[in-house]
């Protein structure tokens, strides 16, 4: 059954959880703990925090995200014309061409737009 | 080459939209890459300009298949393309012509003002959107259906936002999506209801599934049928703006730039309306009203009811309405819902006659529409502002297009000698002629609400024909309209006068288009039509006694394609 | 090749075998003793490696206190991270501080067990692999961004956000340049891409492989945070970037998670572009090794003893290579970081695509595959697309520096959220 | 190794698109309402799939109709998202606040 | 076994979903629904579609996380901890119709009787077997479920080939139109006219903003 590829998968998640747990509680364990209010801090170069986290974040990040799903939901259709090309004709090629051809529009549509570079 | 490759010709039939989408992508490219120099207002023209080449060459495209003349599948004969997932024939080329027209007038509209600073991008969205309308007509399946009125409204919720001057444009495309993208979640999880409980896609082998001919009761003994169809009338509902689900209409039509809510109204319903009765008709007809020896009710009652509250909401909303294309949003609200009786007519009916008056109503609406909201465009052009008061005066300016507006108006209301009468009176004379007796009641109800708010929809009309022409003009005077503007209203007015007069001739080409395949219940396919599966008519207008004819009944399991590379309906 | 053996060590893969019930032990022995075991015993010699590596670039000795030549260094390390304080910021979400570290480790772990270390060696085979593979390499991205919020600290959130922009804009070329492997090999279980390298030769032969191959290493190392796109957090960037407020064994997590991702990424690019575990000589022919099924443990692994000695070997440059460009080249700026990613390696990965069609149709499809014709055809090809994405690049960057120095007479086009 | 029955999976779909419209109707943040949306839309594939797998394909269908659903529903809901975002920032750099109910320029 | 492990990850799942809804935090919210979204592809394990599986880790939590976390960072709430849910009265009223729709959702599920030859759905307990080959029901699902990536990609080009290039202009449309939403200026063209208008968007803000802050101090 499939599913037993990814019993053994489950396994090793969890164990991987474990593997990575196990050393922070033995830290937390063995390691001394002196508490003190410095320590505390958020760390600022040594100086005190200044003004809240909220910082001025660009615009840019959100267009970076967008045109990374575009792109991962586009090799989400390449995949499995990529795996069946060899049973489809190549009629299924030209449709391919024109599915890239269109999200390369896309992609050349940010890059004439600007919205790529980094400001 | 696998069993099912798609047949080279299935590509002909989808030339429109094929070019228009290949075009939206032409249009992206030329605003980035040529017109980076010029500024905002010369590249709404220039794209502009190109839009409407673009939507003429689809336009000529839809005569396609019919000038290679492929020898085997003329235009008039239905058939399901790529295995049963597009339908092309008569009523898809007539909707996708009626479309095309219908955009090239909005996307004139969209240059009378400087709406925008990203012109490609909108122009591109305009053309996407239609490809969806287009493919949700021509859509037989349920993925299909789903992907393509996605398609339609996420373009839509985009444009919707695109005026960003204007606060209400940004506010009014959020609600719209917020709106949209739940009464999507819930018309997906109706149609993964659906596809349990008949186990395939197609909406007619879907018909056939839920034939009553076995022992089940109608809707109430089976709680998840009627779950599947109440959450698929939700999210039909909401994209008709039908009243439970209509919150988002006014706000949308509002906020969006007048050329945008122009396509909202006119396209958008056009295409949701198709889909609405392809679905009820098709899938969902054996449910209709139960099984007729248990009286158990079927839809039809949620439906009747849903329509009348649709107009009779519509109308009072918009007698208080101060701003003039919240008003049009609830005349829109208003006429869904006769159209919702039209509908209603083609279902208990079940007969292809029946879809002949929606077609019709639908075409004069949208005209009438267009009309409408190009004056909106204009005032918001001058006066940036669209309150009826500033509407005064108007009449007086300038006669010509008082008197075409004047026309537009009354023909929405349906006062005899216009289309919009005529369209009511097909329609509702159809309801009341079809169905069995037991229908008599809720039809007789549902035409006497329609006309009662007939009556209370020439209040607002009016009240606007009054601003016009009897009160002084106040504030400055608005400058005269540019050429697209004076021919859009021209355009709507003599449509509502030319139909108004001589009915027949939209009225046979409508009936023409309502005996596709797709107004026939799967369930009732022995007694209305010749067996035999494969039979072509010659083209409608040739003669008129053929009225019988056969799509091919492609989709039924009971005549399923055979994975013969070339499906045996396709063999002349 | 994927043979069912009764005693199959540690071949779970169960899509054809007769496996009804699950040999709870064996698993549980095969996770202990190789994916917590070995694997991390290989991870920590690597760190060790890096150093000794990166001194004898700078011409210094490296470490050599700890044990023989070092080589208790990693356990030394181990030891100082696990007894140091462990101090979590009082404003920070504490456990979301905690998920973070742990995601990014888990999303290395799980890559390992699809990789095919020899014959049949795979320690699961489902039949779509390698999008199983993309899927989970692509979590990190979310730990990285959890690790920064956490911290509640304004410079950490920023180096995360930037972190993830760049994991982002590299993660689509990575996938992109495995496509060809998809089409050449005609499925995603990467036992299959093992068999077809053995029939056709390594894929890494052939100029759109070629191409390939490159645009992938560059995205892993880019994918891994290292030079020279290790902006986020370099030292003299922002403070220490997202893990600022981890010290002791948390620090430790990212540290492992680093480079047991720098494992497993090299690990993938050896598995379907090296031919994992065949020699590059003969080119093709049989089978290296046939598996007649039945084998016990023993000799399953004494069979696929040369074979994983010959995987290790190609990991070992692999990692390398990684290691030589750390100490050579110097780390990008942010803007030429993001540029090159979405202007230069995507279309060129998109191009590829097409060219790998064309490599397919000379060579995989005809049953005589004749190499000459597709060499003949698909290098100029390469050649052509690479010289054009480059000087498209080129044009592009060229415009920009003047923009930027002179306060852009122009108005920049994409303005702080105000 | 008993079968999982088909109407255990349809009641976990069901639960989830429950709680989706709950999400929906009670959350004010536009991002929250978001992510509710998103759960409703993996329900209804969890509905698809289980339907595709526990039904044999009608011969003139696609062997994998409810995995197809499935594919393009995940791509629709992508699509969503990014325009949802786009939207929200949108807004929020008119109004500084993304909820749902503090829009009301649009009165009437 | 199997039942086991369903009851686990419905459970978790329904619990992640519910976190995702109750969660003050919008980054906690953000957390669940990504929990949600890899308990969904659990299930979708579950189910035999693996493919479906990994494309789901891959496009939900790779892409549309990311995203939403984006988003809330770019919208104010940086801490993510602002009053996000309505009042205790809209709760309850929230969760009766909620718990409303369940039990009639449930009833349906449970009480479906089949039509046209179909089983009821209570009735089917065991899935078409797969394994032994020998009892296979349709060799086409099962040639589907052992090769997904193969029987996905044969259905996308040749039957569904229209909705295919239709998701295409969907994303391209997508990308264009939030590109175009998210610019804060137009596009930088030299034409005085347009300096002149972005100049009034830019008052415009700056009354927003002034106008925001008089609202917040007031409020």
């Amino acid at each position: 059954m499939i599913i037993y590829n990814y019993v053994f998968i489950g396994m090793l998640l969890l164990g991987a959880i474990g593997f990575a747990l196990a050393p922070v509680i033995v830290m937390g364990i063995l390691a001394p703990r002196k508490r003190s209010s410095s320590k505390a801090d958020t760390y600022e170069c040594g100086l005190l925090t200044t003004g809240e986290t909220w910082v001025r974040f660009r615009i840019q990040y959100y267009i970076y995200a967008i045109m990374f799903l575009v792109f991962d939901v586009e090799t989400v259709f390449l995949y499995p014309w990529a795996v069946a090309y060899e049973r489809l004709g190549l009629f299924a090629l030209a449709e391919m061409v024109v599915f890239l051809l269109i999200l390369a529009v896309g992609l050349a549509y940010a890059w004439g737009k600007g919205v790529l570079k980094w400001v | 080459m696998p069993v099912n490759a798609p047949v080279l010709f299935d590509f002909i039939h989808l030339a429109p939209e094929i070019i228009l989408s290949l075009w939206g992508l032409f249009v992206v490219m030329i605003d980035v890459a040529l017109l980076r120099r010029r500024s905002s207002a010369t590249r709404g023209r220039i794209l502009g300009v190109m839009s409407i080449i673009g939507a003429l060459a689809a336009l000529a495209s839809i005569y396609l298949p019919d000038m290679m003349d492929l020898g085997h599948a003329a235009s008039n004969v239905e058939e399901s393309l790529f295995q049963g997932t597009i339908l092309g024939g008569l009523l898809v080329e007539r909707l996708t012509a009626l479309l095309l027209i219908l955009l090239i007038f909005v996307i004139a509209l969209s240059t009378t003002w400087d709406l925008t600073e990203h012109w490609g991008e909108y122009y591109a969205l305009l053309l996407w959107a239609t490809v969806g309308m287009i493919l949700l007509i021509a859509s037989e399946e349920l993925l299909t259906l789903f992907l393509t009125l996605e398609m339609m409204t996420i373009c839509l919720y985009i444009v919707t936002a695109f005026e960003k001057d204007q606060r209400r444009s940004a506010e009014g495309g959020l609600k719209y999506f917020v709106y949209g993208s739940v009464s999507s979640a819930l018309f997906l999880f109706g149609l993964s209801l659906l596809y349990g409980l008949t186990g395939t896609t197609r909406l007619a082998a879907i018909g056939l599934a839920l034939a009553p001919a076995h022992t089940s009761i109608g809707l109430v003994g089976n709680v998840a049928g009627a779950m599947a169809v109440l959450l698929v009338l939700v999210g039909f509902g909401f994209k008709i703006s039908a009243v439970p689900f209509h919150q988002w209409a006014p706000d949308a039509y509002e906020g969006a730039p007048a050329p945008v809510s122009a396509w909202l109204a006119t396209g958008s319903k056009l295409a949701s309306i198709v889909a609405l009765m392809k679905v009820l008709v098709q899938a969902l007809g054996p449910w209709a009203h139960g099984v007729n020896d248990i009286s158990s009710p079927g839809w039809v009652g949620i439906v009747a009811v849903i329509s009348a509250l649709t107009m009779t909401y519509g109308n009072f909303a918009a007698l208080a309405q101060k701003n003039l294309k919240r008003m049009l949003a609830y005349s829109s609200i208003a006429h869904a819902g006769y159209m919702l009786v039209g509908v209603l007519a083609v279902v208990v009916g079940a007969g292809k006659s029946a879809a002949g008056p929606v077609l019709f109503y639908l075409v004069v609406y949208s005209a009438a529409n267009i009309g409408a909201f190009s004056i909106a465009a204009w005032l918001y052009r001058d006066k940036g502002t669209d309150q009826i008061e500033d509407l005064n005066g108007l009449g007086l300016k300038y006669p010509i297009l008082g008197m075409c507006v004047l026309l537009l108006m009354l023909s929405l209301i349906g006062l005899p000698g216009l289309a919009g009468f005529w369209g009511k009176f097909f329609m509702f004379s159809e309801a009341l002629s079809q169905g069995d007796d037991r229908h008599k009641l809720t039809f007789l109800w549902l035409v006497g609400l329609g006309l009662m708010n007939s009556v209370i929809s020439a209040f607002y009309y009016v009240r606007v024909l009054r601003a016009m022409f009897l009160r002084p003009s106040t504030g400055r005077p608005l400058q005269a309209p540019t050429l697209t503007i004076r021919l859009a209203v021209i355009g709507s007015a003599a449509v509502a006068l030319i139909f108004g007069l001589y009915p027949q001739p939209l009225s046979t080409e409508t009936d023409a288009m309502a005996e596709s395949r797709i107004f026939i219940t799967p369930s009732r396919p022995a007694e209305l039509l010749s067996v035999s599966p494969v039979r072509v008519v010659p083209r409608p207008n040739a003669s008129d006694d053929t009225r019988l004819r056969a799509g091919p009944i492609g989709g039924g399991p009971s005549a399923p394609p055979e994975p013969t590379p070339v499906p045996d309906s396709r063999a002349k | 090749m994927n043979v069912a053996c009764d005693w199959a060590f540690p071949l779970v893969w169960a899509q054809q075998s007769e496996l009804d019930s699950i040999p709870w032990l064996k698993w549980i022995i095969v996770l202990a003793v190789v994916f917590f075991g070995i694997f991390p015993g290989i991870v920590a010699y690597t760190v060790w490696g890096e150093r000794k590596v990166a001194a004898r670039f700078q011409d210094r000795i490296g470490p050599n206190r700890v044990g023989p030549l070092g080589l208790l260094q990693p356990i030394a390390d181990a030891i100082k991270l696990i007894t140091k304080e462990d101090l979590v910021p009082r404003s920070a979400d504490r456990w979301v501080h905690l998920i973070a570290p742990v995601l990014i480790l888990v999303s290395a772990f799980l890559v390992l067990p699809v990789i095919p270390f020899g014959v049949g060696l795979a320690a699961v085979n489902p039949p779509s692999g390698l999008i199983y593979l993309i899927a989970v390499s692509s979590l990190s991205a979310l730990g990285i961004f959890l690790a920064g919020w956490s911290s509640r600290n304004k410079y950490s959130l920023l180096g995360a956000m930037r972190a993830v922009a760049q994991l982002v804009s590299y993660e689509v070329p990575q996938v992109l340049s495995i496509v060809p492997i998809i089409l050449w090999a005609g499925s995603l279980s990467m036992v299959t891409i093992f068999d077809k390298q053995v029939l056709y030769g390594w894929f890494l032969f052939s100029p759109p492989g070629m191409l390939a191959f490159v645009t992938l290493t560059i995205a892993n190392i880019a994918e891994v945070n290292r030079t020279p796109f290790d902006l986020p957090e370099a030292e003299s960037e922002i403070i220490a970037g997202y893990h600022t407020e981890y010290s002791g064994m948390r620090f430790g997590l990212f540290f492992l998670a680093e480079y047991l991702s720098v494992f497993a990424v090299s690990c993938l690019g050896t598995a379907i572009f090296l031919g994992g575990g065949t020699l590059p000589w003969p080119l093709t022919g049989e089978p290296v090794v046939t598996l007649g099924g039945g084998e016990t443990l023993f000799a399953m692994l004494l069979l696929n003893l040369p074979l994983i000695g010959i995987f290790m070997a190609k990991v070992s440059l692999y990692i390398f290579l990684m290691f030589w460009i750390r100490a050579t080249l110097p780390r990008l700026r942010v803007d030429q970081l993001m540029a090159f990613a979405w202007k230069f390696m995507v279309p060129l990965c998109i191009i590829n695509i097409f060219i790998s069609a064309v490599w397919y149709e000379c060579v995989i499809r005809p049953s005589k595959p004749n190499y000459l014709l597709g060499w003949g055809v698909t290098l100029p090809l390469v050649v052509v697309s690479i010289i054009g994405v480059l000087a498209l690049y080129r044009s592009s960057m060229k415009a920009e520096p003047v923009e930027l120095t002179t306060g852009s007479r122009r108005r920049s086009v994409v303005r702080s959220v105000s | 190794m008993n079968d999982i029955p088909l109407t255990w999976f349809l009641i976990f779909a069901a639960a989830c698109f429950v709680i989706g419209l709950m999400g929906v109707l009670v959350r004010r943040n536009a991002i929250a309402v978001l992510m509710a949306i998103e759960i409703m839309l993996n329900a209804a594939n969890i509905n698809l799939v289980a339907f595709w797998r526990y039904g044999t394909p009608v011969e003139g269908d696609s062997p994998i109709s409810g995995v197809m659903f499935a594919i393009f529903v995940i791509t629709v809901a992508a699509a969503e998202v990014a325009v949802g975002i786009g939207l929200i920032l949108l807004c929020y750099r008119r109004w500084h606040a993304a909820d749902v109910d503090r829009f009301d320029s649009l009165s009437g | 076994m199997n039942q086991i492990l369903f009851g686990v990850i419905a459970t978790m799942g329904v619990l992640s979903a519910l976190g995702t809804v109750l969660a003050r935090n919008l980054v906690h919210a953000g957390l669940f629904l990504v929990a949600f979204f890899f308990l969904i592809a659990c299930q979708f394990v579950m189910l035999e579609a693996e493919f479906l599986a990994a494309v789901q880790v891959l496009v939900y939590i790779g892409a549309v996380a990311i995203i939403l976390m984006f988003g809330i960072m770019l919208t104010r709430n940086i801490q993510g901890d602002d009053t996000t849910t309505v009042s205790r009265a809209g709760f309850i009223a929230g969760g009766l119709a909620a718990v409303g729709l369940l039990t009639v959702l449930i009833f349906g599920i449970t009480h479906e009787e089949g039509r046209s030859g179909r089983p009821a759905w209570n009735s089917v307990t065991t899935r078409p077997a797969i394994y032994p080959a020998s009892a296979r029901k349709s060799e086409s699902q099962a040639a589907a479920i052992n090769n997904m990536g193969l029987a996905v990609g044969e259905d996308l080009l040749t039957r569904y080939i229209v909705a295919f290039e239709a998701a295409g202009i969907l994303l391209t449309a997508a990308l264009v139109g939030a590109i175009a939403l998210a610019i804060q200026e137009g596009p930088v063209s030299d034409d005085p006219s347009d300096r002149v208008k972005s100049k009034q968007n830019a008052e415009s803000l700056a009354a927003d903003e002034a106008e925001s802050l008089l609202t917040s101090s007031r409020a």
